[in-house]
């Protein structure tokens, strides 16, 4: 079932090139200037309620990526956290980021650095706002968890890839009656953040979140591109099931959309002179 | 009172102290200072908190340091003799500089290894993943026909269902255009679908979250107060 | 005005939650010691997991990842200890490697309690490969060179010298991994190992929703759902362990969550209903 | 490294000669960390532009060894005797690759508790708020480092194990740092319970489409589902192999999709928050 080298099948090359196509051109084309459009999220409306809320009570927010170990998760967090902090940074409310991993923990410290700057309020940015508790799963939850209600946070923030220890986050955030969105790609945490949260984002929204309010060309060109890719899934799909429905399933052109050993089977069977 | 004997730490006639059951004991109390978070926050449980990010975070030295650093670097260079391998380690030394002003980025060179290497990666688990899963989608006709011997009318209406609902959650997640009309309407019929994954899952997390506190009911009554629970 | 005296609703829905703590709390106890046992009903990943164990030959090499902490505990030890018994029962070889540091030495202290029990001999028929942080570059250095990417075992020895893994080049000369996990771990598992690898999954329940799309194409062969499902393979397996007390007493917590969802809801409903009577 | 790989199994010049071998070595590492270390100052001069490059040219090649092994046709017969179809010139270098980033990975955990000890020590000197705490976690850190490093390195036969480290190790952490975290982790079913009661609301035909999905899961994978009616599993399972699963296919997909995207932009460096 799975591949060791793209030979095994080479329909895999031909799919992530034509997916890393349609991302670098819609990425070149944002980059030269081109208006991408991204709808806009309706968890967007929820952040923004929530940053209102807060500087009403003047209690800290705290913004919570989770154990997101550092990669691609993390930095689109951060990218949604540091648009957060430009907002509070205008009512000086204060902040407080907890991470559970060291990376994530470091280039958290230079991004909100950068939001701070990018706010005009350099002078807010205190690197203890931002802080790593621990990379024990259950030791970060409980210390997430005693700060939130030690500090009665007015409003909870946590994008990110989660595990178990969301609902003590969402919880906690509620005992205090904190306004609290999430946003994470973790879905066997997603319903506990429908069930425990005023707003969640789920699965790839959390990816749109972070594109459509960075504007970024890279981020809302790979959006775009994204979508193509999954356009051609569907169709794939489509085509596919009509053609099994008519071929079988174990045709050769079945096979070779995906499997190991698919390739070789349907040129065989091509060039053995037409279909099986 | 021969349970009592045996439930406290230390035996009254010949007074000596029982490291077993005295190990027990360490062990509930430690469970108990965590459930009094449950109550209220206190510094009992602040001290426990402390003391468990203290000890995990101290735990962790001994595999990273000698079944990773012993095992990949002190042995095949002292003992083994490849003195290649000297470099890594001063190579993965630079992330510590990600703590100062001024040398900050020189942690960025091993940040973008690391970065790097799991982008390189991921090409292959982008094939080995998602294309079986797309490739097995495909292997569900939509009406019994000779082609497809051994379908019954039961495995055709299960392969329409899944095809709608994969194709309808599918739409819920596209971003580049304003969805309406019959496009809003199926992404609609996705988010639907979509909550009966959420549901699965709900259902499945409570499940998994029950045994956990079950797991350390039984230890409380199994080990501390000796009440012998059923084998089932 | 006068603080409206909270109707009999409102006051539910403001019950202190220590009560309900307690109320959870006393549930478990009761239905923990209570002796009534219900047999399980084999669910269809469960007895695909068992088959795939049944097909294994005397000497077959398998590789347990575990990767849980004493976090999962109550999930993930039933499952391994089920496991190993089965193992033991073909007679198969299994290596463990984990990729969590405190699962290192609790599956290693798990192994060796019950191997000792049948005799199993550590070195001759099992071995235990320690801690690596990154699973997914350790399953392709397995894959290309398996006794240079692990070296030695937890005790020190090297691997070509131990009898367990003679001759054994690659992660290929193995025929099942078997993943207990209580993260996304399965999905490395599925994407880099070699392609006649069968892969069985032990999660915890809160994984085993996501799995079912893998069943669905056979990227894993079979699994094992959190206690629930330790307590169907204990059955099937014909012995006593700790997944059917949990599996029984899962059931009546269930129940009572069950009815405080409802209640919680006709509290809510009932709450509204008589503020717009009296709004 | 096609050649540090081959040469590295002969007796060769990467191999340090038996006798004094131990004196060889520590020169060598000391020489490392000084012409590695020293590099530094060096780096240091280049202006921002060319700090950039560096990390760009760094993780474009971590990406392109990966991927080219993956991607480039495998049997190159050219290079290797036809022993083994499945590998090309590149495949034989994964395996010291995989030691490096294991290293490089498990520096990366310790960064953490690096910053983890840091913090409190700092706490402790400066008397910050809460500093009696940081005292208590740094001791447990530092016994428990103590306790397991020599644990490990007794299981390798390096140190002898006594009775005071083995009973020791066992009470730190078979009998406080497990039960601890089992305890900590076994809350959460505390707070499902009480969310249960307060926050799961069926507030939308969503939420009662997941609500109701929940108990009929919860009840028809339970012992007491197949006591009430042996309906309640078969639909359960039914529900979870045909409604769930596509679901979550779809979901898979959308994540893949957005994963391979963000990989390139990762390996190109096109992200400006990261490199």
């Amino acid at each position: 079932m799975s591949y060791q080298h793209a030979q095994d099948n080479w329909f895999s090359a031909i799919i992530i090139g034509f997916i890393a196509l349609a991302v670098l051109m819609n990425i070149l084309r944002a980059q030269l200037g081109a208006q991408l459009y991204i709808r806009r999220i309706p968890g967007l409306d929820a952040i923004d309620e929530a940053i209102g809320r807060s500087t009403e009570l003047g209690r800290p927010v705290t913004m919570i990526p989770g154990l997101t170990s550092f990669g691609v998760v993390a930095v689109q967090a951060l990218t949604i956290f540091k648009y957060i902090t430009k907002q509070i940074a205008r009512f000086a409310t204060p902040m407080r980021l907890l991470s559970g991993d060291p990376t994530v923990f470091a280039v958290a410290q230079e991004a909100i650095a950068d939001a701070y700057n990018e706010a005009g309020r350099p002078d807010l940015y205190d690197p203890d706002n931002v802080r790593f508790l621990s990379d024990r799963q259950f030791a970060f939850a409980s210390g997430v968890a005693g700060l939130i209600q030690r500090e009665r946070v007015a409003a909870n923030f946590m994008f990110g890839e989660f595990f178990a220890e969301s609902l003590i986050f969402a919880e906690t955030g509620n005992m205090v009656g904190a306004i609290q969105i999430a946003g994470t790609v973790s879905f066997t945490q997603v319903p506990f953040f429908v069930a425990a949260c005023d707003y969640t984002i789920i699965g790839d929204e959390f990816y749109a979140t972070s594109a459509y309010l960075s504007r970024e060309p890279v981020l809302l060109g790979s959006l775009v591109g994204q979508d193509i890719a999954k356009l051609l899934f569907a169709l794939t799909t489509l085509g596919g099931v009509i053609a099994a429905s008519i071929a079988g399933t174990d045709a050769p052109i079945i096979k070779l959309l995906g499997q190991p050993g698919g390739w070789e089977a349907f040129w065989k069977s091509v060039l053995q002179g037409g279909g099986q | 009172m021969d349970w009592l004997q045996e439930f406290l730490p230390f035996n009254l006639n010949p007074p000596s102290l029982n490291l077993d059951r005295l190990s027990v004991w360490i062990g509930v109390l430690c469970t108990l200072a965590i459930y009094s978070l449950l109550y209220r926050e206190n510094p009992i449980y602040r001290f426990f908190e402390h003391m468990y990010i203290g000890l995990a975070a101290g735990y962790s030295l001994g595999p990273l340091g000698v079944d990773i650093l012993y095992r990949y670097w002190i042995e095949p260079i002292w003992i083994q003799g490849y003195w290649a391998w000297a470099f890594v380690v001063p190579y993965g030394m630079y992330l510590y500089f990600i703590f100062s002003e001024r040398y900050g980025w020189i942690s960025r060179i091993v940040i973008g290894t690391l970065i790097g290497a799991s982008a390189g990666l991921f090409f292959q688990e982008f094939s080995s993943r998602y294309l079986p899963q797309l490739n097995s989608t495909l292997q569900k006709p939509l009406w019994v026909s000779d082609a497809n011997p051994d379908m019954t009318y039961g495995m055709v209406i299960n392969n329409f269902l899944f095809i709608i609902i994969l194709l309808s959650v599918l739409t819920y997640f596209t971003f580049s255009y304003e969805q309406r009309g019959v496009v809003k309407r199926v992404a609609i019929l996705g988010r639907w679908f979509l909550m009966i994954g959420l549901g699965a899952i709900f259902g499945n997390t409570v499940m998994a979250r029950m045994a956990l506190m079950i797991g350390r009911i039984y230890y409380l009554l199994n080990d501390w107060l000796l009440i012998r629970v059923g084998g089932g | 005005m006068q603080a409206r005296t909270q109707s009999v609703w409102q006051r539910m829905l403001s019950v202190d939650r220590r009560w309900l703590y307690l109320i959870l709390f006393v549930n478990i106890v009761i239905f923990l010691l209570a002796p009534l046992r219900m047999p399980a009903s084999i669910s269809p990943p469960v007895q695909k997991f068992y088959d795939e164990i049944e097909k294994l030959q005397p000497g077959d090499l398998v590789m347990i990842s575990s990767n849980w902490s004493a976090s999962t505990l109550a999930e993930n030890q039933p499952q391994l200890e089920a496991v190993i018994t089965h193992l033991m029962r073909k007679q198969a070889r299994f290596t463990i490697i984990s990729i969590e540091a405190q699962s290192r030495d609790i599956s290693y202290r798990l192994a060796e309690r019950v191997t000792k029990e049948k005799g199993y001999q550590y070195g001759e028929q099992w071995a235990h490969f320690g801690f690596v942080p990154n699973l997914v570059v350790a399953i392709k250095g397995m894959v290309t060179d398996l006794p240079n990417t692990i070296k030695q075992d937890v005790r020190g020895t090297e691997i070509s010298k131990m009898p367990a893994l003679r001759g054994v080049k690659s992660l290929s000369d193995y025929k099942v991994v078997i993943d207990v996990t209580p993260s996304g771990t399965v999905p490395a598992w599925i994407s880099y190992s070699p392609k006649n690898l069968t892969i069985l999954y032990c999660p915890t329940s809160v994984m085993a929703a996501e799995a079912y799309t893998y069943l669905d194409s056979g990227q894993i062969k079979g699994m094992i759902t959190g206690a629930k499902g330790a307590q169907e393979y204990e059955q099937l397996l014909g012995i006593k362990g700790l997944g059917a007390p949990f599996a029984n007493t899962i059931s009546f917590s269930h129940l009572l969550i069950i009815a405080f969802i409802l209640l919680g809801n006709f509290a809510m409903l009932m709450n509204r209903l008589q503020a717009r009577r009296e709004g | 490294m096609v050649v540090l790989t081959n040469l590295m199994a002969q007796q060769t010049i990467w191999r340090l000669p038996e006798e004094s071998r131990v004196l060889f070595a520590t020169l060598i590492v000391a020489g490392a960390f000084v012409l590695i270390l020293g590099l530094i100052p060096v780096l240091q001069t280049l202006p921002p532009r060319g700090r950039r490059a560096i990390v760009v040219t760094v993780t474009f090649l971590a990406g392109l060894f990966f991927a080219a092994e993956f991607f480039l046709p495998v049997d190159w017969t050219a290079i290797f005797p036809k022993d083994d179809p499945k590998r090309n010139f590149l495949t034989p270098a994964i395996q010291p690759a995989q030691n490096v980033l294991q290293i490089i990975g498990a520096l990366a955990l310790g960064l953490g508790t690096f910053g983890l000890v840091r913090l409190h020590l700092r706490n402790a000197v400066q008397r910050r708020a809460q500093w009696g705490y940081s005292i208590v976690l740094l001791v447990s850190f530092v016994v428990m480092a103590a306790f397991s490093i020599l644990n490990t390195l007794a299981e390798k036969k390096i140190v002898e194990r006594g009775p005071v480290l083995e009973r020791g190790f066992a009470i730190l952490f078979d009998h406080t740092l497990i039960q601890l975290d089992a305890a900590m982790f076994s809350l959460v079913a505390f707070y499902i319970f009480s969310a249960a009661y307060r926050a799961f609301r069926i507030r939308s035909v969503e939420a009662s489409i997941l609500m109701f999905t929940a108990m009929l899961v919860m009840i028809g994978v339970v012992p007491l589902g197949a006591q009430i009616s042996p309906a309640l599993p078969t639909i359960a399972n039914w529900v979870l192999a045909q409604l769930n699963a596509p679901a979550q296919r779809a979901i898979e997909f959308g994540v893949g999709i957005g994963g391979l995207a963000m990989a390139i932009r990762l390996w190109l460096s096109l992200e400006r928050g990261v490199t």
